[in-house]
């Protein structure tokens, strides 16, 4: 009974619900997060449950909402704040940036900020301007914040079970073109760790790594490579920061090349981190170099565009013929 | 601007709202009664002429002299844009625009500001201005590009003085005080209109216009349609005291105005920006309204507003009551409502065919603006792309 | 927080500070001469007890029985803080303390503010209360650690309910009143109190924390200590209005005091945290006071503002006020002083003393605290950086 | 009398009244920039000369400073805006991110944005929090934004006249621990392009890669490294975005090894674009992994700390060592 066909959303809805449940200084915070339930529903039916005084509907003002969040937690609280758009995440970054990722160390370590920024996050649903982004790159490069992205549901599902348990900051990106997919969550299952990367599926000609919603096109990419009669191993990152370079390189030890997948433009995006480790650690290894699959230095365009500008099956596929190409 | 999943329709909103502390706050007055409402047209459509107060009849003489012409504009320029915005609504719903965010009920308060303007002054909206665009000439049809997907802002800001949509709610007041700034450094005596929203006025921007509007003296009106909602949330989520109050504290003044009273919009505004051009300062007008349908296409308020409330607030028609004005008083008679009736419809057909004529975007258009001046990568990605694509066309053509 | 270059001392503030536009702009008042300064104890040191207005006589009660004890208290704290002050400056002067931000001046409002908080109660300073920090016991040298360069905050917030210093204008707004929310959700009644200055007014986290704070009737009280600078901007740059009138647009209660009568300072703050308490939400304190010295060690004021300006504020100097009326009173005597100047010259060398033995960090303090859960790559780079202060230490020891 | 001897803060004064004099539309904006001068004194005397309607004491709002100059820039002003130290910027960073950088595109080119954004950044000048960080990468990754950084007066000099003259907003980083470092300016030369690297020094035994405050230490590094007998090229890149690849590429396919050096954090830093860009575009050139000297993993630490926590010649010459040891 305890595993169950969810779809990410409602995984992450029920992971939520569990913490409420067990701990009362969980408290859920953004906009339309009450009655609404998020506008993709994530926290539907929690305020009915748990009252306005757990789940908080806020003004509209997301530095205000994690200013208040990080008060809360200096008072003991545990608040789960929604940003309802990648897009709209911007008015909180000084407080994220500032405050939430640097209290810990300003304190000499005397305060904990278990503070998590839910942001539902990426294209590819059609939507208009500043709703399909991927910013991870811009929390990443700052020290004190943890940046995690699952893939499925029940990474969804348990990733907020210890993310909520985390002392530290965590920034968690919803794929949201994902919170429709469903897969098999056992709520009872005892989860791996939070940081650690995961095989999705081996292969030995060479390595695609993503996170949050691109796991599901690299491994589309890998099975159509496999028709090919190219084996390609999919490692599932999960964790921007920290970032599990230890399974990328044992798998690019064994493939010898790499392709990073991710929606976020490629220009300073997770791609070149991990492209500058990887090499680094594995420069006797490598067959090719790096290669990365990500957005152009572009705004992201406008919905009936979004197609080209996103990687997609081909431009996954052309990446990994160059890569094998050397 | 939201996507919602189609999850059921079940819970609705409880009749108060408590404060998280359950301690005490202040209930919310039940609209338009409030006694500092200024209304120079009442649902009923009468014009209150002897003004209760001084300050009132201050107002009213802004629009004393109004013809029956500018009267029956009104009206027009009213009904054609709900007619506009009912099309967008269904073009959503036949899949032909991706989003849509319907300004039903709030005819008036655009439309009477809208009208205030003189074509010299600057106009920031939000994105659900669609009733000022139509003051200002944009064409109707140039707001769908981005609803449809095609663009991300359709039209020349300066073709019309009106600036493109801003989604990210409160940033625009900003822009607004600056260029306001601007115009004061000019030394024109033309003036900028910033909308927004009862949400957007807990955004720090908004907060941050009203000082530099007020140290730099800045010629700006920032005209908030508090529509009581904020997608789920009521005004009490935002303030627990009248929204146009705000701008005491920062020193300058603040009216309600009946936002379903477009006489009443026309007059405040026009007010407004005359204390604008003439070096005093800022002003915010909270024009006290109702959004009558959902936040956008992809909104379900029956999961949290109800259906009671929508209905007092139909008795507000804005335009039924100017209907009214206009009929009890012989302003207009019947062929001028047929006529009307008839360019309603040719308006319709007209977006409709248009929108449907919109083509997709060259997929270079991606590389296209990002800088001015251009950029290296740009242009590199955009070379890598072009020899993508045509590896495609090769395959294809062979 | 500033560094400056040591570029010559030209240009002087000039009298008036026009609009940009040049069109009328407020002009700003004598300081001391507004008719809304809350005032209980004047320059001279003659209490004001029969208020002119029933609001101060309000405010009055709070200190009405005041013991002569809590008096000689109140002047105690203002002078050692004082002291403490001169000899960080001093510190920095001699190379000790890479900056001090001095508080000459502000020893009244912070002082009493300070004092007029419970044990319970959580406070949230800028960089500047050096005088709160003295009322919650926290150790002075402890604040002297993040000017010297050895951390970025020396003492436990938990130890004393008194939070680190925080740099970034007006951030600490929002934690006060995310913590004073949860207070109230606790059901305690104890209070939140959150400093800013004259120039963080304008940041919209201030802004915001009065929105957050009014909705949720939140247990928090703003304390704006306005020194009538922000470096070398005067508080005109900010606001054209006095600062206290900013609640009211928010619907909570703003009051000027007299920033540099101690006992105002405590019966005001009393009041408000007693508001606080009883379920009544926030309220914003301007404390009307004055930066005696420059904005940090870095910062030379006679590039800005006028010797006169501080030369007028001597004259309302906190510390003479409140020692004519001891001593016009009887309720201390040559000993007390006297003992207080030993205790000072003590305090001045326990402070020197323990400054010049603070040792510099651990290098490995750098890779500390980071997280509190560790981090893969801290570690990496920690194990990177000890091998490679490893490999000097082998050269050194070769 | 056109060149003359400059400290880096003169020189962007002097390009600041230069441009205040020739184009009535050039505005500055910025904290204490009036009477006092800036805190760094690089405004000192502008407002004086000019008047308080072209130099601008703002109040103490980030986001307000960057929104309003926009609005003037839509108005056809050129505002150029200081934000007063590094750590400063985030609450104007949704400003910067969602709309100074997007506007343009948004308009389908309609709108101009010619706004630069000068911010004195990085360390080593013993302050207290917040005043000493390098968040250039966290612009990069936002298209429609151009970013450069001087490292010398001339570069100051003549980059700031074009970060003016350009259409497009611009993030000026003035490498505030070189504000007092003199060297000749040249007034009426004709400078090259903004964007272009330059070759400060030739070698060929490995390319160090720098920009702002860190050119200064390579060419010290390069100093040293000559004593030992090895020939390091230095280059100023000048520019972060765009980055001139090309002329990266073509001084390591002379080297065959690149080492960068910022002092920015390295996890998702310039260095990781660089070297995960050159990487593919050398590879078989490459006979090292490019090395990145940067920052720690951490926030920014007390002043105490600096010192070790900076790149320092020891750890540029350690990573050439380790470079060329490859
Ligand atoms: C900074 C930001 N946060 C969140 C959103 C998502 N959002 C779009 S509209 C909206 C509600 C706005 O309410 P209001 O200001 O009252 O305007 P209305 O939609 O009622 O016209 C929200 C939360 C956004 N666009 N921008
Ligand atoms: C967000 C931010 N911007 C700029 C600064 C630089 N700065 C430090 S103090 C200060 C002036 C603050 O003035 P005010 O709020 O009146 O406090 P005071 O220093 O007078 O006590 C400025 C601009 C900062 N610390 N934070
Ligand atoms: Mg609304
Ligand atoms: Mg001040």
């Amino acid at each position: 009974m305890a595993a169950e066909k969810m779809a990410v959303a409602k995984a992450i809805n029920e992971s939520l619900r569990r913490a409420l449940d067990s701990d009362p200084k969980v408290l859920i915070m953004g906009e339309d997060v009450g009655k609404l339930g998020g506008v993709f529903r994530v926290t539907d039916g929690l305020q009915k449950d748990f009252g306005e005084s757990r789940v908080i509907d806020t003004p509209l003002a997301e530095s205000g909402i994690v200013g208040t969040a990080i008060g809360l937690a200096l008072r003991g609280y545990r608040p789960v704040v929604e940003i309802q758009f990648d897009g709209f995440v911007f008015p909180a970054y000084d407080q994220i940036v500032t405050q939430l990722a640097k209290m810990h160390a300003r304190s000499l370590g005397k305060v904990k900020l278990p503070v998590v920024v839910r942001i539902p996050y990426g294209g590819g649903i059609g939507a208009v301007e500043h709703h399909s982004e991927s910013p991870e790159a811009l929390f990443a490069h700052v020290a004190g914040l943890k940046i995690v992205s699952p893939s499925n549901a029940s990474d969804a599902y348990w990733m907020m079970q210890q993310a909520i348990q985390s002392d530290d900051p965590v920034i968690f990106f919803e794929p949201k073109r994902r919170y429709w997919d469903k897969a098999e969550v056992n709520t009872e299952a005892i989860p791996g760790p939070l940081h650690k990367a995961r095989v999705v599926r081996e292969g030995t000609d060479l390595t695609l790594a993503a996170y949050g919603p691109m796991v599901k096109l690299c491994q589309e990419a890998a099975d159509a490579a496999a028709e090919e009669g190219k084996s390609l191993e999919v490692l599932d990152l999960r964790s921007v920061s920290p970032l599990d370079f230890d399974s990328v390189q044992a798998s690019v030890e064994k493939t010898r090349r790499l392709v990073v997948v991710h929606e976020a433009p490629v220009f300073f995006g997770s791609g070149a981190e991990i492209a500058a480790r990887i090499t680094e650690r594995c420069f006797y290894h490598l067959e090719a170099p790096v290669l990365r699959v990500g957005g152009y230095h572009a705004p992201y365009p406008p919905a009936r565009l979004e197609e080209e500008y996103l990687p997609g099956l081909d431009r996954v596929l052309d990446a990994v013929d160059r890569a094998l190409a050397y | 601007m939201t996507v919602e999943s189609t999850a059921a329709r079940t819970s609705r909103r409880s009749a108060s709202t408590k404060s998280t502390a359950g301690k005490r706050t202040t209930a919310k007055k039940p609209p338009g009664t409030e006694p500092e409402l200024v209304q120079l047209l009442t649902p009923e459509g009468k014009r209150v002429k002897n003004a209760r107060n001084s300050k009132n009849a201050e107002y009213e003489s802004y629009v004393a002299d109004i013809t029956p012409d500018e009267l029956r504009g009104l009206y027009r320029d009213m009904v054609l844009t709900r007619r506009f915005d009912a099309e967008a609504t269904s073009l959503q719903r036949q899949g032909e625009l991706g989003l849509w965010a319907s300004l039903l009920g709030q005819e008036a308060a655009q439309i009477g500001s809208g009208r205030a303007l003189r074509d010299d002054d600057y106009v920031f909206p939000t994105y659900r201005e669609h009733g000022v665009a139509w003051c200002r000439g944009v064409d109707p049809t140039n707001l769908l590009g981005m609803f449809r997907g095609v663009n991300n802002g359709g039209w020349d800001p300066n073709g019309n003085n009106f600036h493109l949509y801003t989604i990210v709610i409160g940033s625009q007041a900003l822009h607004a005080t600056g260029y306001a700034m601007g115009v004061a450094k000019d030394g024109a005596d033309s003036a900028v209109i910033a909308y927004f929203g009862d949400g957007a006025s807990s955004q720090g921007d908004v907060a941050e216009s009203f000082t530099f509007s007020a140290v730099y003296n800045a010629p700006v009106v920032f005209f908030c349609q508090n529509n009581q909602w904020a997608i789920s949330e009521p005004t009490e989520k935002q303030t627990r005291v009248p929204l146009y109050q705000r701008a005491q504290g920062y020193g300058f003044p603040g009216v309600r105005v009946d936002g379903n009273d477009v006489l009443a919009c026309l007059a405040v505004t026009k007010w407004a920006l005359e204390r604008a051009r003439g070096g005093e300062g800022p002003t915010l007008v909270e024009a006290y309204t109702y959004r009558m349908g959902a936040h956008t296409t992809s909104d379900d308020p029956t999961k949290y507003r109800a259906d009671e409330e929508r209905e007092a607030w139909e008795a507000k028609d804005p335009i039924l009551r100017l209907r009214r004005y206009l009929e009890d008083s012989n302003h207009a008679d019947e062929s001028f409502f047929a006529e009307l009736e008839a360019e309603s419809e040719a308006l319709g057909r007209r977006v409709r065919e248009a929108v449907r004529a919109m083509p997709d975007p060259d997929h270079f258009a991606i590389f296209e603006n990002v800088y001015a001046d251009g950029h290296a990568l740009v242009d590199e990605e955009r070379a890598q792309f072009a020899a993508y694509q045509a590896s495609f066309a090769d395959v294809e053509g062979a």
